[in-house]
């Protein structure tokens, strides 16, 4: 129940993303929708708490939640940018192939048999809208912190894969797949503080130099 | 017990080698201690593979950890080449220390990344668990993007944001596969540490959810196959491999791209297994083997600089790679024997190319050319590494693209056999065009000749030698070496297993 | 075998030592001269043996490569080809010693050596392997040497294209080499070349494709015409001896390489005779038409390699109809014919450049039109030159009346008596050869002519000298060779016998018989010649008496009243050719640039002309020139735009998982 | 060989001066005139072999060797060539090719020997030499094999010997376009009109005596007599298709021979005294059609 009701919201938060133009709005979404994901294997196994879980979900919470926007914001204060310019492609537009992709997520989700843990006919398609969502914007936006989030996005949408499938992943393995989202967006943010100072500027389709 | 710690020890020793060299304080004690520790690890990983590759697999960590043929085989590659490139290292940045161009910090970031680098991608073949082996993978990425950019320009940050963002992108990917390939287990009551292990996957290969693990290959395939440089993923390749200080493009394309396609490698039989030997995902693999080498062929023929040059051989030879697993039976034995082949010849080459680079100061092969005047020996290594890539006999490199041919005519397979022919030849074609300018064309009256150093005329003998006895003779060990390694990717399924790939009987 | 492992071994040495060696060039040049000399005196021990009846155990040694075998055999027929091979790169090696010399200090000439001993080494190699993989390595290595060598003289551009389309040629060729390889191993589960001539292929097989494979792959070493584009850039660019090496011998292996696959193949249909035919009479045909055309003389050679492969094809196209109709005329005079003027060609075309190397080594030109009355500066030259002009020619009583005369009997017996479908190729064979031969006429008769006689037309001539004995010595055996054929006729085609019965499955009676059938009239051949020399020496002292009581005098050249004749009033090569050009414009396509002489008192007036080739210009550009375009299409994808490049990996992503999940 | 097969050599060697003497009469008596004696010919040989001779310096041993090697060839080929039915002194399967060679032989030597002397005139005599002898080689060789294919004989005695009457009357055209062939190589080959005008003296048109123009005394005594052997020889190998009937006679025949041989002279002079000399343009078209006739008839040999 409670996880229907979370990846509902997960796929509402995507939807905004698409439609934003302002960045720290969007920040703030990616935030929020990580502190859900963080809290749905809990959810999902209310029943067997146990001690990995839960530490799993604090170490997600504190990341996604907390970590990711204050690197994503500092960087947005480095670059003193606060909109996207105009984007490849419109906002309207954007919506509607979210739309779209939503409807293909779940036709892709009807045809992967997966038996999830706790039953829920969203689980799958909802992951997968992620999956394409984040690709959206990477895909559709020029600023390079859309990008980052686009990556996060995408990145939830694979967690909500793994904890809502896969219950049994070893705790090493989420531990290091966490660290490993930490470090990327680490790193991300600072490819981005380091172009903002090469280039002034953060517009990635700018960057295209090497060619041929 | 021993072998347990000697593993232990194989990631432990670069980690910590790495560390140290943010210790130190001048910039050669730290090449020379990172070539120490790089030696190290050589020493160790060569001996446990060795093992490995004599008396059959070892595991240690609660089978967390597991050697067996295959990766063992890549392991002993992937030093060969990180030993090399180490030892390039000092050359390259000596000469970038006369200059100057090397700071305190530089150097530290260097060694440290480089070492790490190391660790991760032992990880990557250590371990049986698919999971740590994907966080070796992403780890490699993460590591060496900074590598990219030792000099912080406009295009090096470029090429690291391309690289960073598709790459973690791609791998993305990979870890939903390995999600989905845990998904494929569900139910076959797997406990939580074991769902993910290598071995217990393919030990129940045939019960998993087919559906569910063609979706799992088709993520891990784009995944991995966007790090290892498969077209059309491959478009950060050519942009990191020409940014990058040399010893860094040659381990990127000597051996990084390897390791990804390792990780596929890995899944091949679980998958055909799973799918019940129909080859589909073989298929999958021959296609993007054959686009590879289309697609890098047109533009090796257009290309101006050197480093992209090498950079779309490596697509082409990634994709010969892949098409050679591909296609099964003796293909897989000839693509391992490939592997090898191309990370020698290749860094080889852009160890030239990167000294080549420092003396006529561009890579624009408009204005680098006639190198086997001004440099002769590492002239000789540019040449004849060009040579070899392109498939000129004797190399080893011809010996196993004919291999690969011979899997694709027995196996009927007369498209491949044809498009992998057009490829080489348009390959052949270009590269030659550019590869005799290089050689003996007109050179700039301001580029003055360099003499090459003991240690340089080493690097570039040492391969090359190699490269031609390889053509002319393989030692026995090494084929049973590469046979113990293919029959890990094709002995699951008989379908796979074509003729043993041994000498003819 | 023994032996030939001997000078194979001497030949790995030298090439070793000359290159440690360094300097001084001189003993470099010795050295490595030799090695291949001694090394071809070993080798030619088992040809002789092998070639008059004996046999030569075969030599099988495992070798640790997948499928390969170091298995090598000598049966007749590869004796056959080895014999010139041998004879020929001693012949040029010694050349080379005197010919390089004017690179001693400007160039180490280790290097040179090297590849040259390689190239013989490979060459042997090819012909003695008997598993694919090693005919394939040594095919590579052959075409690898040859390479270096064509590029020795790379500071020149021409040289470096040269090489490139030399290269690119042999390299696209061995592609098809490869396919024809391995489709036969797996028809036949081996490599083995034994196992091959054994089973054979299946007729259900695809021997056809087989066949064309091997006509292009072999065909493009060869020098076939439409493939042929790379022999007359490369042989003007390598080194003189080199180039007698490279058109002497080595494009023969290609037509070696055709013969073994035909031994593969089983019973030909009909039509491969005709093919080969065809080919044969465009080589021939196109090929002296070219060189006629041409007035760099080396490229002129080059053109004659073409028409001689063209003859050489030709002999073969008739055996092969005789083997597919069943009549033993044919195969004999047919693949005899090709066969004996296979070693005739590597005779005369190796002296023939020997002596444009020696030209270009005295004046410093290969450009016909600026050179003339060599003859008085070099006359060892001129005459061997001579020699040779007359046998390439085809006139009797030298070598080149020999081979021609075969394939012409094989033709006319062959076409007096059989059917439409079998008589019209060979009567189309007799016509063109027929052609073939009065061009060629015209042709040499203009290469000796405008080089070695008349006034010098420039000033290159001046410096012209004689070459050495080490480069006058090899023009000398060669030209007593093209003599000694010619007037030893029947017993060398005697020897033909071994060779045929082992590539045909003719019985031996069979064969010795059509053999007698020829050998008889060659021997009055023979007669003819000898009366013709007789007569030659009568009239020589004839004409000394009746000249001896006479006065003498010398004079200018009667220039019909004309009283200040000037050299530059000869014809030249090119106004020489001119009528045939312009009768057969349409083939050549020959570009001229005039400045006609103007007013009454004309300034200057010039004739530039080049003849490109017709099949790299009209076919290789352009399909060249499609490719490129067609693949510079995929540029844009790598427009540098990183959010196209994720979109790639998603489309690629979500099209496979429809794909695969569908 | 019998003593009979020396008669057609001694023939040639003896009679053959006397066709260009009877050709210009010919040629004399349709112009009206008296015209110079039978013999003229022989005359001449013996005043040049009297002579000296004057070289040119541009000249090697290439200018002097061209007419004794010119000769030996011609000789040579004498031996080939039978008359009417009276075989040959050597007759062996394919002599015709031995014959071209040799005739190739002497082409090549006077062409070398022109070149030799570095006169732009006996250049363009050269350069046309070869020309139309490379047109006219395939015309030549496919006239003989069409023979070949009628007769089933690959030796010129035998051929000739055994075309008869029913040849003539199952076959006629095929054996009248094969005369008609070597008719326009005899021309040609012989430079006579309309490919080349033997007594014109305009350099610019002449072909086979520009060649020689240098040459002098004894030298050029040798050319004359070899291109009287050679118009002699191709004289026969006409008359070896056009005289079919033997009778049992072998002297006889040698007559009927001889009178066809003189015939043909008068033949030749007549086209000679009637045609005109073809402008050098449409020479190739002549020689190129000469060789379509024969391919005709080797067609209608072999449907």
């Amino acid at each position: 129940m409670m996880t229907n009701l979370i990846l509902v919201l997960v796929v509402l938060t995507n939807l905004k993303l698409l439609g934003s133009s302002r960045l720290g709005a969007s920040i703030r979404v990616v935030a929020a929708q990580g502190v859900m994901l963080g809290l749905l294997p809990v959810l999902a196994h209310v029943h067997e708490l146990s001690l990995h879980l839960a530490a799993l979900a604090v170490g997600t919470v504190a990341l996604k939640g907390v970590v990711f926007p204050w690197l994503l914001f500092r960087a947005l204060r480095e670059a003193e940018v606060t909109r996207e310019v105009e984007p490849y492609v419109g906002y309207i537009t954007s919506i509607l192939v979210g739309l779209a992709a939503l409807a293909a997520s779940f036709w892709l989700g009807g045809r992967l048999p997966v038996s999830t843990v706790e039953p829920s006919s969203l689980l799958v398609p909802s992951a997968l809208f992620s999956i394409l969502a984040g690709l959206f914007l990477i895909v559709a936006r020029k600023r390079a912190v859309n990008q980052v989030l686009g990556f996060l996005v995408l990145e939830n949408g694979i967690y909500t894969f793994g904890v809502g499938i896969v219950a049994e992943t070893p705790f090493l393995v989420e531990l290091g797949v966490l660290l490993d989202a930490f470090v990327a967006v680490f790193v991300m943010g600072i490819a981005v503080y380091h172009i903002n100072r090469e280039f002034d500027h953060i517009e990635v389709d700018r960057l295209d130099r090497l060619k041929g | 017990m021993k072998h347990e710690a000697l593993l232990w020890l194989l990631i432990l020793v670069p980690a910590v080698t790495g560390a140290l060299a943010l210790r130190l304080r001048s910039a050669r004690t730290i090449l020379g201690a990172m070539c120490a520790g790089v030696g190290i690890s050589v020493a160790l990983g060569w001996y446990v593979a060795g093992k490995v590759l004599l008396s059959g697999p070892v595991s240690a960590g609660a089978e967390w950890l597991y050697l067996d043929a295959l990766s063992a085989y890549n392991l002993v590659v992937m030093l060969l080449i990180y030993g090399l490139s180490s030892a390039y290292a000092l050359v390259y940045f000596r000469a970038e220390l006369r200059e100057g161009h090397l700071t305190l910090k530089q150097a530290r970031l260097f060694a440290s990344l480089w070492c790490g680098a190391l660790a991760a991608m032992t990880l990557v073949f250590i371990s049986n668990n698919l999971g740590i082996m994907w966080v070796g993978i992403e780890a490699t990425t993460l590591l060496t993007g900074f590598l990219i950019c030792v000099h912080v320009t406009g295009e090096s940050l470029e090429a690291m944001w391309k690289y960073i963002l598709i790459c973690s992108v791609g791998v993305a990917f990979a870890f939903m596969g390995t999600l989905l390939v845990g998904a494929s287990a569900h139910g076959l009551g797997l406990s939580a540490p074991e769902v993910l292990l290598w071995t217990r996957l393919q030990a129940h290969a045939g019960s998993l959810n087919p559906a569910c693990l063609k979706a799992a290959f088709i993520f891990l395939l784009v995944g991995y196959g966007t790090k290892a440089g498969l077209a059309p993923m491959h478009n950060w390749l050519p942009d990191a491999h020409s940014q990058a200080p040399a010893p860094v493009s040659a381990i990127f394309s000597g051996f990084m791209l390897n390791t990804a396609l390792y990780c596929v490698m890995r899944y091949v039989p679980i998958v055909e297994a799973g799918t019940g030997n129909t080859g589909w995902g073989l298929r999958l693999l021959t296609g993007f083997g054959l686009i590879s080498i289309l697609v890098a062929a047109a533009f090796i023929l257009f290309q101006h600089d050197l480093k992209r040059l090498l950079a779309y051989h490596s697509v082409e030879h990634i994709g010969i790679i892949t098409l050679g697993v591909g296609l099964g039976g003796l293909g897989t034995f000839a693509a391992l024997f490939h592997t090898l082949n191309h990370s020698l010849c290749k860094t080889l080459a852009f160890f030239a190319a990167g000294r080549l680079g420092q003396m006529f100061g561009t890579h624009d092969m408009r204005k680098l050319a006639g190198v086997m005047r001004v440099a002769p020996v590492w002239g000789m290594g540019l040449f004849g590494s060009l040579l070899a890539l392109i498939g000129v006999a004797p190399f080893a490199l011809f010996m196993s693209e004919l291999q690969i041919l011979k899997a694709a005519v027995d196996s009927r397979a007369i498209l491949a056999l044809v498009l992998f022919l057009f490829g080489a030849g348009v390959v052949f074609v270009g590269a030659l065009g550019h590869a005799i300018p290089l050689a003996w064309g007109k050179t700039a009256s301001t580029v003055q000749p360099a003499r090459a150093g003991t240690l340089e005329t080493l690097l570039v003998v040492v391969p090359l030698v190699f490269l031609l006895v390889l053509g002319l003779w393989m030692p026995g060990p090494l084929q049973t070496a590469l046979n113990a390694a293919a029959d890990v990717i094709r002995h699951v399924s008989p379908a796979l297993a074509g003729s043993p790939g041994g000498i003819m009987p | 075998m023994t032996w030939l492992l001997f000078a194979m071994a001497i030949l790995l040495l030298g090439a070793m030592a000359v290159l440690l060696m360094g300097r001084p060039d001189r003993n470099v040049s010795w050295l490595g001269a030799g090695s291949v000399v001694i090394a071809s005196v070993l080798g030619c021990v088992p040809v002789v043996q092998v070639l008059s009846g004996g046999s030569v155990e075969a030599v099988r040694v495992p070798w640790p490569v997948p499928f390969g075998e170091f298995f090598l055999e000598l049966d007749p027929l590869t004796a056959w080809f080895l014999f010139p091979t041998l004879l020929l790169s001693a012949l040029s090696a010694i050349y080379g010693v005197g010919y390089l010399r004017v690179w001693q200090g400007r160039r180490s000439l280790g290097p040179v050596w090297f590849y040259y001993c390689l190239l013989v080494l490979g060459m042997m190699l090819v012909l003695l392997a008997r598993n694919a993989v090693l005919f394939l390595i040594a095919w590579e290595l052959m075409a690898l040497a040859s390479f270096f060598l064509v590029t020795f003289e790379h500071e020149r551009e021409s040289v470096r294209e040269a090489g490139w389309i030399y290269f690119v040629a042999t390299h696209l060729g061995t592609a098809f080499l490869l396919a024809f390889f391995l489709l036969l191993g797996r028809e036949t589960g081996s490599m083995d070349f034994t196992v091959w001539a054994e089973k054979g292929v299946p007729t259900s097989g695809p021997a056809s494709i087989l066949f064309l494979l091997a006509v292009i792959g072999f065909g493009t070493k060869a020098g076939f015409m439409p493939l042929h584009v790379w022999l007359p850039e490369a042989h003007p660019a390598a080194p003189s001896h080199v180039s007698a090496l490279m058109s002497g011998v080595m494009i023969k292996t290609g037509i070696y390489g055709l013969l073994r696959a035909l031994t593969f193949l089983g019973r030909p249909p009909l039509w491969w005779g005709w093919g080969l035919i065809a080919i044969g009479l465009s080589s021939g045909v196109l090929g002296v038409l070219f060189a006629l055309a041409q007035h760099d003389l080396k490229r002129l050679l080059a053109y004659h390699s073409v028409e001689n492969i063209g003859i050489i094809t030709l002999g073969l196209g008739a055996g092969l109809l005789g083997v597919s109709t069943g009549s033993p005329v044919l195969i004999v005079l047919g693949f005899g014919g090709g066969l004996l003027h296979v070693v005739n060609h590597a005779l005369f075309k190796g002296l023939l450049f020997l002596g444009a190397g020696s030209v270009l080594h005295g004046t410093g030109t290969r450009e016909i039109d600026h050179l003339g009355g060599l003859l008085k500066r070099m006359p060892w030259t001129a005459a061997t030159f001579l020699i040779g002009a007359v046998a390439i020619s085809g006139l009797p009583p030298l070598n080149g009346f020999v081979s021609e005369f075969l394939i012409f009997l094989g033709a006319f017996k062959g076409g007096v008596s059989t059917g439409g479908a079998i008589a019209v190729p060979l009567f189309a064979l007799v016509a063109g050869l027929a052609l073939i031969g009065g061009l060629a006429v015209a042709c040499f008769t203009k290469a000796f002519g405008i080089v070695f006689l008349g006034e010098p037309r420039s000033e290159h001539v001046s410096r012209a000298h004689e070459a050495d004995w080490t480069m006058r010595l090899p023009m000398l055996l060669l030209a007593a060779g093209c003599v000694l054929i010619g007037l030893f006729a029947p017993v060398v085609v005697g020897s033909l016998k071994t060779v045929l019965e082992s590539l045909t499955t003719l019985p031996p009676a069979v064969v010795s018989g059509n053999l007698a059938a020829t050998t008889s009239p060659l021997s009055f051949v023979v007669l003819g010649a000898v009366i013709f020399l007789a007569l030659l020496t009568v009239l020589v002292l004839l004409r000394r008496n009746l000249l001896a009581r006479r006065r003498v005098e010398a004079d200018v050249t009667w220039g019909c009243g004309y009283a200040q004749p000037t050299a530059r009033m000869q014809y030249t090569a090119s106004s020489f050719a001119q009528p045939l050009t312009d009768l057969f414009g349409l083939l050549l396509g020959t570009k001229k640039k005039i400045t006609p002489p103007r007013g009454i008192f004309p300034e200057e007036a010039t004739l530039k002309t080049v003849t490109p080739d017709i099949s790299s210009e009209e076919m290789y550009r352009p399909i060249f020139e499609r490719v490129n375009e067609w693949l510079s299409q995929l540029r844009w994808v790598q427009h540098g735009k990183v959010q196209l490049y994720v979109l790639y990996i998603a489309v690629t992503l979500i099209v496979l998982l429809i794909w695969g999940l569908r | 060989m019998n003593t009979l097969s020396f008669i057609p050599l001694l023939l040639a060697l003896t009679l053959s001066p006397l066709l260009p003497g009877v050709i210009n009469r010919t040629k004399a008596f349709f112009a009206g005139r008296h015209g110079q004696p039978l013999l003229q010919t022989y005359f001449d040989l013996w005043k040049l072999l009297k002579k000296g001779a004057v070289y040119s310096r541009t000249t090697t041993w290439i200018f002097r060797a061209g007419p004794i090697i010119g000769l030996a060839a011609a000789l040579t080929a004498g031996m080939l060539m039978p008359l009417g039915k009276c075989p040959a002194l050597l007759a062996f399967p394919a002599d015709f090719l031995l014959f071209a060679g040799l005739l190739g032989l002497v082409r090549f030597f006077t062409v070398v020997a022109a070149l030799d002397t570095g006169s732009s005139f006996e250049g363009m005599g050269a350069s046309r030499e070869v020309f139309f002898s490379a047109l006219t080689e395939p015309a030549l060789f496919i006239a003989l094999a069409t023979l070949a294919r009628q007769t089933g004989q690959l030796s010129l005695s035998t051929m000739f010997g055994s075309v008869s009457n029913a040849h003539w009357l199952h076959s006629g055209p095929v054996l009248g376009l094969v005369v008609l062939a070597l008719m326009i190589v005899l021309l040609a080959e012989n430079s006579r009109i309309p490919v080349d005008d033997p007594n014109t003296h305009l350099e610019l048109t002449m072909i086979h005596e520009v060649m020689v123009l240098d040459h002098s005394g004894p030298d050029f005594a040798f050319i004359l007599y070899t291109a009287a052997l050679k118009l002699w020889m191709l004289g026969a190998l006409v008359l070896g298709v056009v005289l079919p009937f033997s009778s049992g006679n072998p002297w006889l025949d040698l007559a009927l021979a001889l009178g066809g041989m003189f015939g043909l002279a008068v033949v030749i002079g007549v086209v000679e005294s009637v045609m005109a000399r073809l402008r050098l343009l449409f020479v190739p078209q002549l020689l190129i059609g000469a060789g379509a006739v024969a391919a005709v008839a080797l067609i209608l040999t072999l449907r």
